[in-house]
Formats: structure tokens, sequence, C-alpha cells
């Protein structure tokens, strides 16, 4: 066993150990903290996978953005926060049931497949990601009109949720 | 060797230090707690009420436009890495993304939800 | 060398996760807490496939990057439409959200 | 290659040798020679932060025209020695009804996400840890995990204050987060690289004459993620003391303070390296590594004067103003000049540097001109319509 699969195999536990965290935790800020600990993992998983700028959003736009996001929320709907009743639904077994299920059927489909034990080929000198991720993401034969997709669906889900929580029907104390 | 092993040590380096600080102040010093002592603080008044308080929702919008920001922004580095050798219709495409993004500004300010108050 | 199945399991396993977490909680904002373990499983097995397959295809690095751009918009609307819901209701439980039945 | 210009390298060989030579596998003893280089560095900048500790009240007492410490020691040198001994000895405390591991993790992870700042700065050309090319952005991420470590700190501590604190401060932090974000794109459009050391290696004419409306932009970006005054939201005597940290005591709260010091102190140095050339000064790198190192330290310590300096002569602001001038100045302002920027780097490609660094010049100088016009229009108009409203409320009061 090589250094490398000891360090993804650490890393896979962890995350996983954070995500079973992430959804019984009873305190939903610590269902949110768990959940940056999972993620932070899935970051490691990208910097072993050399896709470094994913490694890098995945902190900066998860860890710094989408979980405090988490956390504000869960601060806003306050009620709950340290509700002692069941946090889990009263099906919550079929839930479970379902989950080892698709994760059955998944891993019985990877079996079947030939390209499973496949290895990477190291990645060749001078190759630079980024830059060729900059190229893809601007050369109008590749991905430029997802990109700016991207731009819109985003400024859309802005104006949609600042129109969803607080238009001024909704009992805000603002005029 | 790959320079994520460096950033791995950066990062386990950087929790030793404060862990051993914090540590090493915890074996030396006094260790006498009373009721007292485990109030919270609040300038000497007792404490009235939850301390989880209901916040305003003014925070949830700055914290909404910061992720809808930052995504973009994030966005916009590796077109700014190939800045240089694409041209201008490059520049192009990457001003337009920022203008629709600066539309999504406008609107929450002009929605007044830039506003505090 | 880590062989490709390893992460693809791993994703998987995540997702199931994820997805027990999205059937099985009661509260909606740990129902968003789940999406996103799904969401991230995902990117895993893209970026697994970027590595893989052919690096200079850029297509799995491109797809990761959007599904981050899709993850920020879901959480954005969501948790929005989980305040709102909280302000009128006074409620986050999923199954108490319910005035779409009838 | 001499020792004077590659001191890691020929370190490293060294020790290579005896670790190999004790019969340890090649690739443990590069992992245990990285270990103790970064434990060297980190080690070092902590030494460095206690002594930042006596900078700062040194020269915040000639700002405020004190003494500041000068008992114990020369000059009060060994002041913050005797700061850590009390550290050190107090009582650690922690509040009833705290979240205790949140609350014991929290001051660590601030810590951690300033030590960890350093593994991309370079310190002389062989010196970095590591030169990744998302440099820039690893910033950022680094500064996520900070963020994360001061809501974390609010909350668990169960004290209205510290979640107050917590509040205002992350929702400052975030904010000017986007600004700082954009500025750092324009460096990356200028050197056509994330990596620091490619920033560094780009910067014939340092990037300040090219974009100085941006370095003014990333300088009050900076001050503001960093927390100080005047955008020090967390803490306000008179309201809510000291905000997030309001309930640590002894060394947790030193893990703060001191990394606050440091913050400020690692962003002078990326003032120094995005904008005024890094460890580059007249060719002084090439004479020896050493000398690179002595010139990327004076740059860091010139910003963080320059952050002390406005720290302490402005006034705090208040957050409503503050997120104000951020989303309404600041970051309308920065995406334009980041236009600005990338159509001018299009159009004046391939011209000479001196037509190149004129135009760039000019064209900051002039945004920056436009937008302090439009808000000192806008400002005039809001006041007059602010008085307006105030004169026809009392003639109606009259009428």
């Amino acid at each position: 066993m090589t250094g490398e699969q000891i360090i993804f195999l650490l890393t896979a536990l962890f995350t996983l150990g954070s995500g079973v965290m992430v959804v019984t935790s009873r305190n939903l800020i610590h269902a949110a903290l768990w959940l940056v600990s999972a993620l932070f993992g899935v970051a490691v998983t990208y910097a072993l996978l050399d896709a470094a700028f994913l490694a890098v959003v995945q902190v900066v736009v998860y860890i710094g953005a989408i979980a405090i996001l988490f956390i504000f929320a869960v601060m806003l709907t306050r009620k709950d926060m340290r509700d002692q009743g069941p946090q889990m639904n009263t099906n919550w077994w079929f839930g479970a049931l379902l989950s080892v299920l698709v994760f059955g059927g998944l891993f019985f489909l990877l079996q079947g497949w030939s390209g499973l034990s496949r290895t990477a080929s190291p990645i060749p000198p001078g190759f630079d990601s980024i830059s060729e991720l900059g190229n893809a993401l601007i050369s109008p034969d590749a991905y430029v009109l997802p990109f700016e997709v991207a731009s819109v669906l985003l400024v859309a889900a802005l104006i949609g949720a600042v129109y969803v929580a607080f238009n001024p029907r909704s009992g805000d104390t603002r005029k | 060797m790959s320079p994520w092993i460096y950033i791995g040590l950066f990062f386990i380096v950087g929790l030793i230090i404060p862990v051993g600080a914090i540590g090493f102040a915890w074996f030396l010093g006094p260790r006498k707690s009373n009721p007292i002592k485990r109030t919270t603080y609040e300038c000497g008044i007792e404490t009235v009420g939850d301390s989880w308080v209901q916040f305003k929702a003014q925070y949830y919008i700055f914290a909404l436009v910061f992720l809808v920001f930052d995504v973009e922004t994030v966005f916009l580095f590796p077109w700014a890495v190939r800045l240089g050798q694409l041209g201008l219709f490059a520049v192009v495409e990457g001003i337009i993304f920022i203008l629709i993004l600066l539309a999504g500004l406008v609107y929450t300010w002009r929605k007044g939800m830039l506003e505090w108050a | 060398m880590v062989p490709l199945s390893w992460y693809l399991i791993f994703a998987a396993a995540l997702f199931s996760i994820g997805l027990f977490g999205v059937l099985s909680r009661r509260n909606a904002v740990a129902i968003l807490l789940g999406v996103e373990l799904m969401l991230n499983s995902v990117n895993i097995n893209l970026a697994a496939f970027w590595r893989y397959g052919d690096v200079s295809q850029m297509a799995g690095q491109v797809f990761a990057i959007i599904v981050f751009a899709v993850a920020a918009a879901e959480v954005a609307v969501g948790l929005a439409l989980v305040i709102s819901v909280y302000r009128r209701r006074n409620t986050v439980v999923a199954d108490e959200i319910n005035m779409m039945k009838w | 290659m001499s020792f004077w210009n590659d001191p890691l390298k020929i370190a490293a060989d060294w020790l290579m040798g005896i670790f190999t030579g004790w019969g340890m596998p090649e690739i443990a003893a590069q992992i245990l020679i990285g270990f103790l280089g970064v434990f060297l560095l980190v080690a070092l900048l902590m030494v460095l932060d206690i002594f930042l500790v006596w900078v700062e009240r040194k020269v915040v007492a000639r700002f405020q025209d004190r003494l500041g410490p000068n008992r114990v020691g020369p000059w009060g040198l060994i002041q913050p020695f005797a700061d850590i001994i009390k550290l050190i000895i107090k009582e650690d405390t922690t509040p009833g009804g705290a979240d205790k591991v949140v609350y014991n993790i929290a001051p660590m992870l601030s810590m951690m996400s300033v030590l960890i700042l350093w593994a991309v700065v370079p310190l002389a050309p062989k010196i970095i840890g590591v030169d990744l090319n998302i440099g820039a952005l690893y910033i950022i991420a680094a500064g996520a995990i900070g963020t994360l470590a001061i809501i974390m700190a609010g909350w668990s501590s169960n004290n209205k204050f510290a979640l107050i604190g917590a509040f205002r401060q992350v929702a400052v932090m975030v904010s000017f987060e986007i600004p700082m974000l954009t500025m750092l794109l324009i460096p990356t459009i200028f050197a056509g690289s994330m990596g620091f050391n490619a920033i560094i290696e780009a910067q014939d004419i340092w990037y300040v004459f090219l974009a100085p409306l941006a370095a003014v932009i990333f300088l009050i970006a900076a001050i503001a993620e960093l927390g100080r005054a005047p955008f020090d939201m967390a803490e306000g005597e008179s309201e809510i003391v000291a905000g997030f940290n309001i309930e640590y005591s002894g060394m947790k709260f030193g893990m703060f303070y001191a990394g606050e010091l440091l913050h400020a102190f690692t962003f002078g140095g990326f003032m120094g390296i995005l904008f005024f050339g890094g460890y580059r000064f007249f060719g002084l790198e090439q004479v020896s590594a050493f000398l690179a190192v002595a010139v990327i330290v004076f740059k860091a310590f010139i910003g963080y004067w320059i952050i002390m300096w406005v720290k302490y002569t402005l006034m705090r602001i208040r957050i409503d103003h503050m997120l104000a001038f951020n989303w309404k100045f600041l970051t309308p302002l920065a995406f334009t000049l980041l236009m600005v920027t990338a159509l001018m780097n299009a159009l004046l490609a391939g011209t000479s540097p001196w037509i190149y660094t004129s135009g760039m010049f000019l064209s900051n100088v002039a945004l920056g001109w436009i937008a302090l016009e439009v808000a000192r229009r806008y400002s005039r108009r809001e006041r007059a319509r602010v008085e307006g409203v105030v004169t026809t409320s009392r003639s109606t009061l009259v009428g």
C-alpha cells in the first residue's frame, strides 16, 4: 500500500464519518460544522486528484460562503435550533433502506464496468490545468456558453432569493 | 513530490503550534473553577434569557449577496490567467459576465435590500 | 496509485449518506445539508473522471465548476425559501410545510 | 549554485545525506525535511509575532504621544515575554453552557488560518513553501477558515455579546472579501498567473504604478478583512466589549490576539508581493537569498506600519456605513476597475512598456477621480435631501 493510498483512505474515512455526523447530529449548528469538515475532506480529495483549482475553490466557496450562509440561516430560524424532539421523521428507516439500496446498486453497477481498475497516467510536464481551464471556459468552441449561463443563473438565484425571503408582504419590519 | 504535501505539513504544523501553546498554558495554569467564574460575562449584569438571540435578517441578505459574488468572482480567475493570450474576444466575454453580475447588485440595491435599517 | 474504483465507491457512499439525510431529516435546513453532500459526491466523480481520462480534456473540471455555481444557487434559493416559510408559518419542519397540499 | 543563493536546497541536501545515511527511505527523509523546514518557518513566525506585540504597542504609543512599554528590558523589549508568561499562567475559564469542543477548537483554527498563509509566501527566489499556481485564491481560502473560526468562537461562547460581535465581524469580512478577490484578479491579469512567484517575477515595473487604485482598494479590503480599525466592528467597549472573543481568557485569547497581529503583518507582506515587487529591489535579490528575505520582510513591515497608521488615525465606522461603503461604492468600483484593466490590457498589448504603464496608470487615476466625484455629488445631493426633509417637516409642524 503506497502513501497516496493511505492518505486517500484516511481522507475518505474522515469525510464519510463527517458526512454521517451531518445527517445524524441533533444540533443543527453542529451538523453545519460537520458539513464543513466533510467538505474539507472533499477538498483534500480534489488535491489528491491534482485538481488544484477545484480544491481551493471548494474551500473558498463551500467553507467560506455556503457554510456561513447555512449557519446564518440556522440562527435566523432559531426556534428549532435546540430542538430536543426527534430530528428524524417517522419513516427514517425507509430512507436508510433506500440509501443502502442505492449504494448497493451503484456498487453492483460499478463492479460490472471494465474501466474500474484504471489508474491515472501522470500529468504531462508543462501541463497547467488552470490555463487549460481558462482556455476551456472562454474559447467559443468550448464552454463559453455554460460560463455565461452560470452568471445568469447566479444572478437569477440572487434576485429570486432576495425576493422570496424578504418581499415586503411577508410581514417584514422594513417599510 | 507533490506540493500538496507541503500544504498538508503547513496545516499540521499550524495546528500543532496553537495546540501546543494552549496545552502548555493549560498544564501550567491554575484550575480553580467555581460557578461565579463560569457565568456569562455581560459587564457584571445577570444574563437575561437565551443567548441565542434572533438576528436581523439583514445579515443573511449580505451573506447571500456575498455568496453569489464570491462564486462568480472565483470563476473569473481562470479567465484572468489566460487573458493576456486571448485578445479582445475574451475580454468582451468577461465584461458581459461582470455586467450580468452587476445587474444583480443593482437590482438588490434598488429593492432597498442593501439598507441596514 | 489509487485506482479509479476507490474514488467512485467513495463518491457513491457519500451520495448515499446525503440521500439518507435528505429522506430522513425533519428540519428543512438539514435536508439542504444532505443535498450539499450529494452534490459534492457528484463533483468527486467529475474530478476523478477528468484525472483518470484524458487530462487535456477539461470537461470534468468545467462541469465541476458549473456544479459549484448550481450548488450556490440552490443554497441561496433553498435557504431563502426556508426563511420565508419560517416567517409565515413559524416552523422549519418539512412535514409541517404543507400549504400546497390542499 | 552557492549557499548564498539557494540556502534551502543546500541545507536540504545536507540533511538528506544525513538521514539516508541513517538508513531512512528517501521519501520519508523528504517528508521529514519538509516538516523540519515548515516547523522552523512557523517557529520563526511565532517569535516574530511576539516581537510584533512590542512593535504594535510602541507604535500606538508614539501615535498617541506616549512612551509605550519602557520598563521591562531596554526600550521595553522584554515586555512581550512578560505578557506571554502572564498569559501562560492565567486560568483558562470556560463559561457554563459553552459548547466545549467548538469553543476550544476556534482559537486553534484562528491561529492556523494565519499560519497556513505562509505556505505560499515567497521569501526569496528559491525560498517558497509551495509555488502553487493558485496562490491568490489560497489567501482567500485561508481567510475562509479564519471566518469560520470567528463564527465558531462567537456561537460556542454562549454569550450574546460574543454572538453579536461574531455576526458583525463575519458580515464585514465576507462583504469586503469581494473587492479583495477582485483586486487579486488584477495582478493575475498582468502576470498571467496566480502563483506569487510568477507575479513577483513579472513585476519589472511594480504593479502599484500600473494599478495604483487597485493597490488602494486592496489595502482597504485587507484592513476590513483583518477586522482592524476603522473597520473593527467586532469590538466596542461601550456596547459589546470584546466581541467574539469576550469569553476567552489566557492562552486562548492570546491565540486570537497573536493571530490578529500576524495576520496584519502577513497582509502587509501581501501588499508588498502583489503591488511592490515582493523580494525584488533593484537586483538585490540576485546577490543573495538572505538579502531578498530582508527586502520582503522590510516591505511587509512597511505595509504593517501603514495598516497601523490607518488604525490609529481614523475613527471607527458604524456597521451600516461600512457595509454601504462596501456594496455601494467599493464593489462597483472594483468591478469597473477590473473591466477597465482587462480592456486596457487588451488594447495596449504589444505596445512599449512605457506606453502600457502610463496608459494603465492614467486609466486608474481617471477612474479613481471619477469615482470620488460621483461619490461627492451623491453625498451632496443626499445631504441636500436630508436637510430638505428636515426643513419641510419643520414647516409642516409650523403649518
